[in-house]
């Protein structure tokens, strides 16, 4: 029985909405939209909300964002978050929070808040593009003023006890994800590339404690299971944000086993905890804003190369596939610098440009995968 | 080892005539018919009978300021690399060898072609998308590493992506600083607190690097130059509302080129100065710049680069080039009673340049750039607004269609949308773009 | 006042020969041979259809790509200001108009006195384009006529992405790989061309009524596909839907004349 | 030993025996729709010009468009390893190929065994392709192999500046129309087809000795600009340039089926 509610865990992601949000929503509680791993969760959590992270999924096709967002120049997952915003599959959410991670994701908030029909509350929350003590102040203000909003909004109070609460178990969520990103590793992993994906794609998608729990089984489960020994590669997978299996599965379908990731539906989001000690605005703001940095950190290349080559090591990668969504600048030049660095430490690199799910033309990519397994000698 | 700087010498030495030119049209036309075409071409923009003073004045910079760089760092300037959107006067305050970034590789662009050049990021494994006004100097640096920088510095990160990854790509491929002053999200008075923090931060870096203190006499020396620079340019601002139009459509071409390049130096002083008397004496005639004006218009990005001639062409169909985003410089004079006020106004004027101030935060937010062209299309009352659609910028394409709604509904302009890439002719080429203005022209009517 | 507009695109040339507000005659030929030439055989299979002789034209305008190659054209206008005309003058109260030729697909919006208050279209890639359809009509051995007949009998349609007109035959091989069904893979092309027009047409605000003109206006899967993805009703010209831009040439020419003292 | 390689790319489909190490029998088609079909009648071609039938085929590899779709054979591989290996073996010195297929470009990099060590593949639009200058060809009304030595006989080639390969045949056909040679036709479709190759070429860079594969390689017009371009002399090839690609699957056949390689 309960085996069989985990498995909700790796199948949450083929659908935008799902049972958990719908029961969520029937019971009365509201639903919020975030776009970003730099939007502290936990204080939509510890007010008794639940936090959705946006994604394309289900999308067909991107006529009506186009016209907003373009297709000459605009990121294709932007387009598919902005064009289920436009058919109304959004239209469970009681509010969305973005960040400026990217241009794509700024301009596709600002499309969507044009729009006539949007969730009653539309947030921008600002993050500074460098790391620095000003920086993680400045952030720390935006943080409280973004709180102090959403409370007025809403009508609640978000106690220092509650967001304690909540820190704890999002901490108890990156520690289960940890274990879970160690079975992955292993020599012959537990589980693939995709289903990590999907399991996380979950975390973002329903009641935090539910997951937990569900996640405990399922690992349960994972570390009893025969490990996985008849890939032709061991496989890191990086760039561009990703919340479709069928990106990682296009790879292991040709042999490539992906162990290790440092996307941001991926090893980026659970990595680093947050200090349970002090005060927890201070300890979530400096958490979220220090976490492993997206591209979109200038000046922060180093911490993430460091991070990428750890994590090469320690999953005893054969190759890295650094992919990147058209017109992704941040990861298109990350990647350049990326291929520069690795390949100099004698780690095979292979380096795509991709549209999002459904716009994908997986024929061409696949066939690039295959040649590059093939370059590994695998 | 230094290696010889070929691309700047080369353009320097193909334009080496405009020296000796005397303010003389047929003189350029002449000069010109003896270059190769992309040469040519860029004469032919500076035609304008009124204005070939100006226009000679500013064609000399053009030809020398590349150069003139390379003399300051054998002088024993460090080599600063900057996003032009940065006031160059700090630099030269500071006897560094200042190199925009985007110049130096727009210039020998626009008078040699360079399509390799063009090409050769994307061979470095760069994506293809990133902005034209980066892909010649990546590609110079890749190609035959022209001039090498001791220090990069981004004054805003945050307001194009492809911009602040490339110069984050160059730092690492030189292993140099890079100083990135994190423009934030706001226009407000925390915001400018915040950023002149940010830009204290990186005086005392440039010092580090510079190994030599901020000489504070030379700096308010050249900042009382580009302060007089302000005043011309506020004056010209003015004067723009004339009809007819009293400007040469190069006029805010070169306004950008001074500004990434020359900014403060008599010679731009020179530049505006002329610019100012010539505009003045046709508005006390009551005369335009140019004969049977049908069209003022706003260019909501930038005008379009590779080929100059296009404004003389403009000029010739009567559509004035009255503003663009690019060349909007809403700069105040900088008090220089002080250290401190000299350093805060700079601060304060890097967080209103082009681009960081349209573009760090909300679209429409203050500041931001519908509420920049709004101004600016009441201001200077303008029929019509180009886009030129450089195809690397996500940011205002990604709210192209806001923008172009609200100043349709809101104000009753049409906007032209083009697709081009401002700097590499083969992406649109010159016929297409003429035949779409005048098209979009035609319909006005 | 017997006028001519010939609007000379990039595949085929339209002529429409009309008498004060009346079609006399029309023609549209494929271009394959130099443009003069081509033009000029377009008006005299037009004019003596409506037997008249060159010398009873009073005026001709000429537009689209090669309207500078029209050699009898007494001036040129552009390709927007001639479907404007034109469609004002088919349907009175079209504010929307959306042209879908061989290669470029434009979308204007107009306003009551029929002026452009704004123009879209696509300039750098010819994707979703009507060459997107033969190319894939091709790779299909299929008839480009037969193509929009054998949508119709898809139950589920297949996804093509469209990145390229070119492609377009990959994407296509690759659905018949994975064993799609002939239809599913025609109507997923149609669905994809349908999806590029809303992208390109979008952005100039689509308002009632909606004329759908060019070549690929005939096509029924394309305009039913319209009106799914806008859900506004597509409406065409009674006339051939490639003379609409000719026809407003004709006009332009008509106003021309009108406003002459003395003609 | 009988060892059979088929490659079916998006506009030819080509098939090779090879017997003991040596080539008996080669076959090169245009394709049928389905990849299937193409497979077996150019192996049917190719094996009946073998006087042989599929039961005598030890093994087969697939490769190209529709290397996962062929019924009869054992395994499948890349094309873009396929044509590295093919080439490199036939002539030993190559490090680089290029091979310009029918609607990919791709740069092969290559080891002395013909391992592929790295690759780059366009993946924007068709525009470098075989497709851009099938399309063109047909607008001339020649064949593709014609395109190559008509050109060598212009002095001024058309410039073709759109990059779209449907805009550019409207250019072309103007220029038809407007009466310019076929030779300056010609010669501009190849400058420009082989300004795109270039393009990719520079991406992964050139290593001497290098060569060229797939249908364009025959156009003696785009190899000399190319060789012009990128200031190296492409090595010849003792076969049909088409035939690299199931050449490669027929050597991959061999490690395949002796347990070894890709």
């Amino acid at each position: 029985m309960l085996a069989q509610e985990a498995d909700h865990l790796t199948t949450l992601c083929e659908t935008l909405s799902n049972p958990f949000v719908e029961s969520w929503k029937k019971e009365g509680g509201k639903v919020i939209g975030y776009a970003c791993t730099y939007m502290p969760e936990e204080i939509i959590s510890a007010a008794g909300m639940l936090p959705f992270r946006l994604r394309g999924t289900g999308c067909v096709g991107t006529s009506l964002a186009d016209a907003w967002l373009t297709r000459i120049a605009n990121c294709s997952f932007a387009r598919s978050i902005l064009e289920l915003a436009l058919t109304g599959e959004y239209d469970f959410l009681d509010g969305v929070v973005f960040n400026n991670g990217c241009d794509h994701t700024r301009r596709g908030y600002e499309n969507w808040k044009a729009q006539e029909n949007t969730p009653s509350f539309m947030y921008m929350l600002p993050v500074p593009h460098v790391l620095t003590d000003d920086g993680l102040q400045w952030y720390r203000e935006e943080v409280a003023t973004f709180k102090n909003t959403f409370e007025d909004f809403f009508g609640v109070k978000v106690s220092d006890e509650s967001l304690k609460d909540a820190i704890h178990t999002y901490d108890e969520t990156r520690s289960l994800l940890k274990q879970l990103y160690k079975l992955r590793t292993q020599k012959a992993p537990n589980l693939t590339g995709a289903e990590t994906l999907r399991i996380l794609v979950a975390s973002a998608s329903m009641p935090r404690d539910e997951y937990n729990r569900l996640l405990k089984v399922k690992l349960d489960e994972l570390s009893n299971r025969d490990g996985i020994s008849d890939y032709r590669a061991r496989i890191m997978l990086v760039g561009s944000t990703n919340d479709d299996p069928a990106l990682v599965e296009l790879i292991e379908e040709a042999g490539g086993l992906v162990v290790a990731d440092s996307l941001c539906f991926g090893a980026r989001y659970f990595w680093d905890m947050v200090e349970e000690t002090g005060d927890p605005m201070d300890n979530l703001t400096a958490r979220y804003y220090y976490h492993v940095p997206c591209p979109r950190m200038y000046g922060a290349l180093k911490e993430r190369l460091d991070f990428l080559k750890s994590a090469t090591k320690e999953a005893n990668v054969d190759g890295v596939i650094m992919q990147a969504i058209k017109f992704c600048d941040l990861h298109g030049v990350e990647n350049a610098m990326i291929e520069r660095a690795l390949e100099k430490e004698g780690i095979p690199t292979l380096k795509l440009e991709r549209e999002y799910g459904p716009l994908a033309d997986t024929g061409r990519f696949r066939t690039r995968v295959q040649a590059f397994l093939e370059r590994l000698g695998r | 080892m230094v290696r010889t700087p070929t691309l700047w010498e080369e353009t320097s030495a193909l334009m080496g005539g405009v020296a000796a030119l005397p303010e003389d049209v047929s003189a350029l036309e002449e000069l010109a018919k003896g270059l190769p075409p992309d040469a040519a071409s860029l004469l032919k923009g500076f035609t304008n009978p009124h204005y070939i003073k100006m226009s000679i004045t500013g064609l000399k910079i053009f030809n020398t300021a590349l150069t003139s760089v390379l003399e300051r760092r054998s002088q024993g300037g460090k080599v600063a690399f900057y996003c032009f959107s940065f006031p160059r006067e700090l630099l030269d305050a500071m006897d560094m060898a200042p190199v925009c970034t985007e110049a130096a590789g727009i210039i020998p662009v626009l008078a040699l072609g360079c399509e390799e050049y063009i090409d050769a990021p994307i061979n470095a494994g760069l994506p293809d998308s990133i902005c034209g006004g980066h892909k010649a100097t990546v590609g110079m640096i890749v190609e035959q590493a022209e001039i090498t920088p001791d220090v990069i510095i981004n004054a805003g990160p945050g307001s194009c992506d492809p911009n602040a990854k490339l110069h984050e790509w160059m730092a690492e491929t030189w292993d140099v600083p890079l100083l990135n002053l994190d423009a934030p999200y706001y226009h407000d008075d925390r915001s400018f607190r915040y950023y002149r923090r940010e830009f204290r931060r990186m005086v005392e870096r440039l010092e580090e690097i510079n190994g030599q203190k901020l000489d504070y006499d030379r700096l308010k020396e050249i900042l009382e130059d580009s302060n007089e620079q302000i005043r011309l340019y506020w004056e010209i601002q003015d004067l723009k509302k004339a009809k007819p139009y009293p400007l040469s459509n190069i006029y805010c071409v070169l306004v950008e080129l001074m500004k990434y390049i020359w900014s403060g130096r008599p010679e731009a002083i020179e530049y505006f100065r002329i610019a100012r008397d010539t505009a003045k004496s046709l508005v006390e005639k009551g005369e335009g710049a140019f004969p049977n004006q049908r069209a003022r218009t706003l260019w909501t990005y930038s005008g379009i680069y590779f080929d100059m001639e296009l404004f003389r062409w403009l000029e010739e169909i009567g559509v004035a080039f009255v503003q663009d985003c690019f060349g909007w410089y809403p700069d105040k004079v900088i008090d220089t009673s002080s250290i401190d006020t000299m350093i805060d106004g700079l601060a304060d004027r890097t967080l209103n340049q082009p681009m960081t101030r349209q573009h760090k935060g909300a679209w429409d937010g203050p500041a931001g750039w519908a509420e920049d062209m709004m101004f600016l299309a009441r201001e200077l009352d303008i029929d019509a607004c180009i886009y030129s659609g450089n195809l690397a910028c996500k940011q205002t394409w990604g709210c192209l269609r806001l923008m172009t709604d609200k100043l349709k509904n809101e104000m009753g302009i049409p906007t032209l949308r083009l697709e081009t890439d401002i700097l590499d002719k083969r992406v649109t080429p010159t016929p297409v773009i003429k035949e779409q203005i005048e098209e979009f022209v035609s319909n006005l009517a | 006042m017997f006028t001519v507009g010939c609007d000379f695109g990039a595949l085929a040339a339209k002529i429409a020969v009309m008498d004060n507000g009346r079609m006399l005659s029309s023609a549209i030929r494929g271009i394959t041979a130099a443009p003069e030439q081509v033009a000029t055989d377009l008006l005299n299979a037009a004019l003596s259809d409506a037997g008249l002789r060159a010398a009873d034209v009073g005026c001709s305008i000429s537009t689209g790509w090669g309207r500078k190659r029209v050699p009898f054209a007494d001036s040129q206008v552009g390709e927007g200001a001639c479907l404007a005309r034109g469609a004002q003058w088919l349907l009175p109260s079209t504010r929307t108009v959306i042209d879908i030729g061989g290669q470029n697909i434009r979308a204007l919006s107009i306003n009551d006195a029929g002026k452009i208050v704004d123009s879209n279209s696509n300039d750098k890639c010819a994707a979703g384009s009507g060459r997107f359809l033969e190319v894939a009509a091709e790779a299909l051995e299929l008839k480009l006529g037969d193509m929009a007949a054998v949508a119709a009998r898809s139950r589920t349609p297949a996804k093509v992405s469209s990145q390229c007109c070119v492609f377009a035959e990959s994407e296509v091989v690759t659905l018949l790989n994975e064993g799609r069904e002939l239809a599913d893979i025609v109507a997923g092309v149609h669905d994809s061309i349908v999806r590029r027009i809303v992208a390109i047409a979008g952005p100039v605000g689509i308002k009632e009524d909606v004329l759908v003109c060019g070549g690929c206006a005939k096509n029924e899967r394309l305009i039913q596909g319209l009106q799914a993805h806008i859900k506004l009703e597509m409406k065409r010209p009674e006339v051939d839907p490639q003379l609409v831009g000719a026809i407003g040439a004709a006009l332009l020419a008509q106003d021309r004349l009108r406003k002459q003292p003395g003609t | 030993m009988i060892l059979a390689g088929c490659d079916v790319g998006s506009l030819s489909a080509e098939a090779l025996v090879m017997k003991n190490g040596t080539i008996i029998a080669a076959e090169i088609i245009k394709v049928r729709p389905r990849p299937e079909q193409s497979a077996a009648d150019v192996m049917g071609l190719a094996l009946a010009n073998a006087g042989l039938g599929y039961s005598d085929i030890d093994y087969c590899v697939a490769t190209g468009y529709g290397r996962e779709n062929i019924p009869f054979a054992n395994g499948n591989v890349s094309e873009i390893s396929c044509h590295g290996r093919g080439a490199q073996w036939l002539v030993p010195s190559i490090r680089t190929v290029i091979d310009v297929g029918g609607q990919d470009c791709k740069v092969i990099r290559v080891d002395e065994e013909g391992r592929l060590q790295n690759f780059v593949m366009n993946d924007k639009c068709a525009a470098g392709t075989g497709r851009f200058l099938e399309f063109m060809a047909k607008l001339l009304r020649v064949g593709i192999e014609d395109l190559g030595p008509s050109a060598l006989e212009s002095e001024a080639p058309v410039s073709i500046t759109n990059v779209c390969s449907v805009y550019a045949e409207t250019e072309v056909l103007y220029s038809v129309y407007e009466g310019r040679a076929t030779a300056d036709i010609a010669a501009g479709i190849n400058r420009a087809m082989a300004e795109r190759v270039r393009a990719l070429v520079k991406r992964v860079g050139v290593e001497e000795d290098v060569c060229l594969t797939g249908g364009v390689a025959k156009n003696a017009g785009v190899v000399k600009e190319l060789e012009e371009m990128l200031r190296v002399e492409p090595r010849g090839l003792p076969i049909d340039p088409q035939l690299v690609g199931a050449l490669g699957a027929c050597l991959f056949a061999n490690d395949q089926l002796h347990g070894s390689g890709a």
